[in-house]
């Protein structure tokens, strides 16, 4: 068996005792009702509680359940723990836990050389074989021979166990996951306690199930002791992380949280208008169960009204924001600009996923981003920021609704499917430390006696806020375009030009008020790495391998993607080359070169599945090498 | 609240009105401003949104918050505005294009909703402001710009379609009959909940005198049928018309033909709007004897004001939100 | 057209049919492809086209011509099909969130326009496909992802609402019983406009039994009320409830305690649409007694038709257009 | 007074005789309900008739009819009339016709140094000259001392004329445009016939108008002659054009007809789906009357279901449109998608105007380009075409039906207020010579006896178009990802890369089979000034005068934005300097820049105007010369 860079050597057959790792990459598939995502979370949690850095990637199909036996159905979680500060899920697996055929059929590729695979032997019966499209039974006819194989009867074992605890016909193997995950927990000596706990609390109401789910852990773990089901166990110790608290988060929760977090940091009520659309959904869901922060949420008739009642309550006075997927973000597009135009606060998430059209629901995509930029008729500038881990999702949105109220803007944040629904540890923050984001309401004259709603801070080129409900500042705002000042309708050709020239100053200034980038490795060195969103894990783990080899590559990623950092055409211009990978056909890039005239070279990949560290890694190599 | 002592022109801002000369938008700016006076709420507190058309001009003419949004949204938009505020008094103003071709799903979301919403639909059966093309309610057979031939759409009833939707309060009133703008737009502002007022308004430019048979000086009497609460509904000259509902249908009979007693006697605050429904089909287009008054107004839950209760009940409940808390419920492990 | 004779399997496309195992959509899709079977029009004539959702995957598993298009759109791309080609016999798929949420305006124009569509509404008062949102259909109070304090949105009734919008055909019935789908779906074919069928489908995973009270071995008796042109509406295991209409309101009674003639005699062609709203405020949601079967089923002008027609006779009166004449009818010079 | 380049020095009170011009440039300008529309077409037509090449510009306010008097209110129509081919309708009026003090006001910073004013001079009394924000009567003050001043009291003339029509009441004064007319005609030598012709046949009906009118028309031209208003009159002599037969044409009618020439050329029926908008709404007015050539206009409930029952149309096999403006363009994002990824043929008409938001919906711009081609979700390459002239929205039209169908792709063809409702002298094509763009429906399998769908042609990569009610190719469509070949769903990773490349070759192919720009001068000219769009004509006017000068500029104009003809990285690197005018902030210059990293220059404005010559006249000098 092989897991990590190492290799074990010891024979067979012997007792097995304790080995230990820095890291190792597990992944659960099975059907779509088989509970993978399930089991691979709890196996994330208690690696979490036991102190390993972790990343999950969990990926699922768009059916809600797809025929059972097919590839089509197959749904898998993969995490990476490791005892060091890790940034991806990792690119391939060393333990494979197949639940049927199909799982094993789409999977086997990607597990590595020499890998372990954990299957369920019943499930490799000839209709399940035939509906996965095997001729013959691969744990028979010697087709992985290379691997080392730990093979269960999981279907009689869990049977067996949850006898007693009172579930029946159906119910009885849904606990087959348990029993999967208490031998992966007895294979890499997990706490149990983690799961116990978390079942009990699951299922207080259910004891039967509850019982079930023990017993088949328990079963799991006992088949792993008592059969010795592999020549050693592993461990993989804690990893030395910043002090802190830590809890592991998805993106989307993340999200969320910032959402709730921006209220406080700008003591202002939160409204959440949106339309379900996966992968953003869980955003409204979890805000939903958080109304005893004050939050409002509005699933609207559709995307249109979504955002529409977003830009309401941002006129009266709210933290206002709307989410969605691309598709939304298409139906949004007018309003966005209406919000532009009126100069609202507002923040526009959108969790990309593939496109075009409805293209691939559930699977990672970076291809909205000349859409945010540029996704709007007229002259339409507006902020552009990016998440680029689960946890940053927290951050961003706090500065999103930073940037949107200082300055009176509409800002699109940008996630994605990997990071909404994929989890890392997060070190909690103090939150009595939050910034202070606030943006008083207009309560009184801004001239003389007067309120002139398109009066600007001169340092921001803000207007103020004044909302419904303060005496004396009663006044119209639209779509049309507006005089200077006076917010009054205007077709002067003049005014025109000064407000475009204004909203877009107010837009590009914002440069100046957002962290420089910062360079990861030597800033003389050959090549830059440049990245955005969630390629962060995958660019930084594959440029320290190469920086490891002492090669001259440096990284930078930017969460501002309009405007960019003040500093970055300096950046970009410094290097002899500079790389972009990106889960697009190089937008980024296209924004570069347009902005800097810099001949930044591609690296592209839009195959709904993220990239591997070594493809960006071989990558690196080729053009230091080149 | 202070004691309010409003005129009429407290309700005017500074923009110079910008509708065509002689067009029916005028008197209903002057009913509502002379209504607002009257309305009892503070100018503050009065937000008026609109989406786009010549109609929807009409709040840059209110001395009151305001928004003139985007081509349809408007229910949408006034939907957050009170969602998040529950105390403004919020009335959106839209035309048949604006409320009922672009913006007709959000129109009925918020009807079924119940948002705190009055909903002003200026119909003159045109598009104004893209210059005379067909709309929703034109009649079939209509020429316009983008009907040389005649329009071959059948048109809304928006009663009916309001009805349809649930709607709680549904009314229809005339541009030209400032008095019943005024009492309808009372009985719209008491009614906790949407409100979708239907006013008749002539487009001189484009569809001038659609309604004449409602306000034409020899025709309306004819014509309108004016229903009133615990009134049975006759009209005409000598009251020689009245309206019978048999077996769920609504028609119009001679007043002489039949027993006083089977005339129906209105009542806007049946729950079921069954009756409603039947009078609003009496006329489905204002050529001939046609209802003027109150559908229905009823009492259901209001959207906002839910909305609120329950975060005031969980809140109640849990406490207010703490933030650390928050972040750390998911299971935390520490680090040292 | 030669002699069609078509088996179900004629209509099973070569696609994996994808839905959870025990879905309502099953049944439907077997009653739907029954139905093609012995509608009589040659497989290529029929077009099937969707939105997004669970049901909305309809179209991949129908071998006809289809298109699963995006969310709540079907109703506007198939009516460009059939106004395009109206020989065709075009049917829409569609949920509750995506008719009557996204879609909804969609929906009501198509349904005042009477485009020749024939458009089956799943209703399973669920977002399936997004993995359990409430949707318009869902009741007031229901707790879901999106709702975990309980829903807060009055619910459509998508007959009463199809009936606001002047829908010329509306009609209801049940996933499990094929039987009355076929019957309903043939009822539907032969009626020229847009047809409306609410079919009330169970999800099983994420609102399990939500039709319990019509599908229940025990239930079901006592909560269908079954409508039958010219059958007085009478229900019940002993036909011991039935159903009149009083003053515009229609209720349930005892049958024994009323006159046998005052109960309701069903009749979906009467024009005025006034008694099928009435019978249509029966139950607004499927946990009590419930109508089923076709609320109306009348005749007006059918919109594609019409465009042909015009089209035809324009060109009868003018001749067929001439581009050269066309280019130069706006008075020309020449230059030699 | 001064028309033109000279410079009349003639005394006043000779009697007058004619003088000949080469051109000249005159605006009628009034309140929107004094007919200046209807004053400055006939004059047009006239002129036309005439044998002049001419070019016009409307303008009017966004309100149906703003208060009479006020500046907001103010209608004109701009015309220039030339005994030479122009291209515009040139910058600085000769001649300024106003009605109203309002007029005056507004539009006299435009007229040209010593330029001709006529007026209306009752209507400079008190009321008016407040409302249009005068102290004093300009008439009067001597204020306009500079100009040669004709002034007439047109309504007691206009009474007096139309006593014996038949007219009453309100009526009465409508005739008073005519009188302004027959006293241009007067001054310019205008033959009378085709405006008397063309109000016979409008009012044919009316016999009291149409004598009001013809009389005013006539009171207008006897008085100049009777009075004689001014020391000479001009002629301007017939244009030397290419031989043909010409219609005076706006943007909006060759477009509607051009989707009706698109559809004899390609056998098929056209389609119009839509939702009215200014300016686009023409082109649905124009098509609708036209149902004779089997047009099918559908006027949807908005704009989604505009494109919606378009791409209805387009999959049963109609050559179909969607038309509209910025704001609908953005509601239309979504569902131009799903045609994209269902590979449909569909025109998308969008008739750009002032943004953002609503904006000023009368008011010509160019800045949904870069919206036109990143406009949606996920990695959707799209043909981008634009029409750069009145005229050529007919052929732009038909050039985009072809592509469109060659290809089974969306294509969207851009033109801006400017050329929509702006006018110009068109060489009617003869029809029978229009390239046939037929793309024939697929009628049988196209692999052995099964039909697939995706199956591509090697060349242009299309798919077949198999339309319903064709036995045997029954099939299904839809958004999400499809199968390479079949066409069916795939969540293939490895399918959804490829899909990705071949939608995006297909598209970056189209740059083989369009023209190469053209370059208009010295290819080693120093600098290269390059557009796009309705900035065609000052251009290239501007880039005359000044290679008149001997100096070195040339020029070239893009129809295809994307993909760009196949040679333009060449062109553009083979200058010095590249000057990109464009009324928005540098759209075309973004893309140059990103797609050949060349430093182009833009020359910007957003001002609801459009250039004017001397502006691009000048900033070209200062090019050269730096
Ligand atoms: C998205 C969008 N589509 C279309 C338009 C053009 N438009 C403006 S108003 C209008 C219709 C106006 O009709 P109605 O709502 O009846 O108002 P009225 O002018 O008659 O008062 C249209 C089509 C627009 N502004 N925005
Ligand atoms: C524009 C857009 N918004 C949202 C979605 C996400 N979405 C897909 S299906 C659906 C609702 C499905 O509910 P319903 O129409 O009732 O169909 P069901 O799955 O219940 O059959 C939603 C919100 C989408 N695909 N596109
Ligand atoms: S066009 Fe009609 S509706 Fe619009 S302002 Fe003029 S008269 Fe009124
Ligand atoms: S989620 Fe519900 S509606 Fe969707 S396939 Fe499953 S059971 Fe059917
Ligand atoms: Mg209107
Ligand atoms: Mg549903």
């Amino acid at each position: 068996m092989s897991v990590s860079e190492k290799t074990v050597t010891r024979p067979a057959n012997e007792t097995p005792d304790q080995e230990e790792l820095d890291k190792v990459i597990i992944r659960f598939v099975g059907d779509s009702g088989d509970g993978m995502q399930l089991a691979g979370t709890r196996f994330t949690d208690a690696s979490a509680a036991f102190g390993n850095d972790l990343a999950t990637f969990p990926s699922f199909p768009a059916e809600i359940r797809a025929p059972a036996g097919t590839v089509g159905g197959v749904s898998s979680f993969q995490v990476q723990i490791a005892d060091f500060d890790i940034l991806t899920p990792g690119d391939e697996p060393d333990v494979l836990v197949a639940m049927n055929p199909a799982g094993l059929i789409s999977n086997l590729k990607d597990v590595r050389p020499n890998g372990t695979i954990v299957v369920n032997s019943e499930a490799f019966i000839e209709r399940n074989l035939h509906r996965a499209g095997y001729e013959k039974n691969p744990l028979e006819d010697g087709s992985l021979d290379s691997y080392r194989i730990i093979s269960a009867p999981m279907e009689t074992l869990t049977k067996e166990a949850v006898k007693e605890s009172g579930v029946t016909g159906r119910e009885v193997l849904r606990s087959k996951n348990f029993f999967a995950l208490g031998l992966m927990a007895w294979l890499f000596n997990r706490p149990m306690d983690p799961t116990t706990e978390w079942l009990e609390k699951k299922f207080s109401k259910r004891p039967d199930v509850l019982n079930a789910n023990l017993a088949a852990l328990k079963a799991g773990w006992n088949f792993g002791l008592t059969t010795d089901a592999a020549p050693t166990t592993y461990t993989v110790k804690p990893a030395k992380l910043e002090p802190g608290t830590y809890t592991n988060v998805t993106g989307n929760t993340a999200m969320a949280w910032g959402a709730i977090a921006a209220g406080q940091a700008a003591k202002l009520p939160v409204f959440y208008g949106t339309y379900p659309i996966t992968p953003a959904s869980d955003i409204l869901h979890e805000l939903s169960r958080h109304k005893n922060f004050g939050v409002k949420t509005f699933q609207a008739e559709d995307e249109i009204g979504g955002i529409g009642v977003a830009v309401g309550a941002a006129f009266t006075g709210h933290l206002s924001f709307t989410g969605t997927s691309g598709p939304g973000l298409a139906l949004k597009s007018e309003t966005i600009s209406l919000a532009l135009m009126t100069e609202l606060p507002l923040i526009i998430i959108n969790v990309q996923r593939g496109g075009p059209s409805t293209g691939l629901p559930t699977k990672p995509e970076q291809a909205d981003l000349l859409f945010a930029i540029f996704g709007r008729h007229g002259e339409a500038p507006m902020p552009v920021l990016a998440a680029q881990s689960p946890s940053d999702a927290f951050d961003i949105t706090i500065e999103a609704a930073r940037i949107a109220l200082k300055y009176m803007t509409p800002v699109i944040v940008l996630s994605d499917n990997s990071i909404a629904t994929g989890s890392e540890p997060w070190n909690l923050p103090d939150v009595s430390t939050l910034p202070d984001i606030s943006k008083p309401y207009q309560m009184g004259p801004n001239s003389g006696d007067e309120y002139l709603p398109y009066l600007r801070d001169p340092q921001t080129f803000a207007r103020s806020w004044a909302i419904p409900g303060t005496p004396g500042l009663e006044h119209r705002i639209g779509g049309l375009e507006k005089q200077e000042v006076t917010g009054n309708v205007s077709y002067d050709p003049g005014n025109h030009q000064l407000m475009i020239d204004t909203r877009a100053w107010k837009i590009a200034n914002i440069a100046n008020d957002i962290p420089p980038v910062e360079i990861d490795g030597d800033p003389k060195a050959k090549l830059l790495v440049l990245g955005w969103g969630s390629t962060y894990g995958v660019i930084k783990g594959a440029v320290r391998r190469v920086q490891k080899r002492g090669l001259p590559v440096a990284t930078a990623h930017l969460r501002h993607l309009n405007p960019f950092p003040a500093n970055l055409g300096e950046i970009v211009h410094s290097y002899e080359k500079v790389l972009i990978p990106e889960m697009n056909m190089g937008q980024l890039r296209h924004l570069i070169r347009a902005e800097y005239l810099v001949p930044a070279i591609g690296y592209n990949k839009v195959s709904a599945e993220p990239f591997k560290v070594r493809e960006i890694e071989n990558r690196i190599l080729e053009l230091i090498e080149s | 609240m202070t004691t309010l002592n409003y005129k009429r022109a407290d309700f005017q801002s500074d923009q110079e009105v910008k509708w065509c000369p002689g067009c029916g938008d005028y008197t209903i700016l002057a009913s509502v401003q002379a209504y607002m006076a009257e309305m009892g709420v503070a100018r503050e507190d009065v937000v008026f949104v609109s989406g786009i058309g010549c109609s929807s001009r009409f709040p840059y003419y209110m001395n009151t918050y305001g928004m003139h949004s985007i081509h349809g949204r408007a229910p949408a938009i006034a939907s957050g505005v009170v969602t998040a505020n529950p105390d403004l008094s919020v009335w959106v103003v839209t035309g048949d294009g604006d409320a009922l071709s672009i913006g007709g799903n959000h129109l009925i979301h918020a009807l079924r909703r119940n948002v705190n919403l009055k909903i002003l639909l200026f119909n003159n059966q045109i598009y104004g402001l893209t210059k005379g093309q067909y709309s929703p309610t034109s009649e079939v057979g209509k020429t316009t710009k983008s009907t040389p031939l005649g329009s071959i759409d059948h048109p809304f009833n928006p009663v009916s379609l309001a009805l349809g939707a649930d709607a709680s309060f549904v009314a229809r009133t005339i541009d030209m009959d400032r008095k019943h703008t005024m009492e309808i737009l009372r009985r719209a502002h008491e009614h906790e909940g949407t409100a979708l007022i239907e006013i008749y308004q002539n487009c001189n430019v484009f569809n001038d005198k659609a309604f004449l048979a409602l306000t034409g000086k020899d025709e309306r009497v004819h014509n309108q049928i004016r229903m009133e609460d615990g009134e049975p509904i006759i009209f005409g000259p000598e009251g020689e018309k009245a309206v019978v509902i048999e077996s769920g249908v609504a028609r119009i009979v001679d007043t002489a033909s039949v027993d006083p007693s089977d005339i129906h006697v209105h009542d806007s605050r049946e729950v079921n709007p069954s009756m409603a429904f039947a009078l609003s089909r009496i006329s489905s287009h204002p050529d001939g004897p046609t209802p003027i008054g109150i559908f229905r107004d009823i009492n259901r839950p209001v959207y906002d004001q839910e909305m609120a209760r329950q975060i005031e009940a969980v809140t109640e409940k849990r406490g207010p939100g703490d933030l650390q808390t928050l972040i750390g419920s998911q299971g935390t492990w520490t680090v040292e």
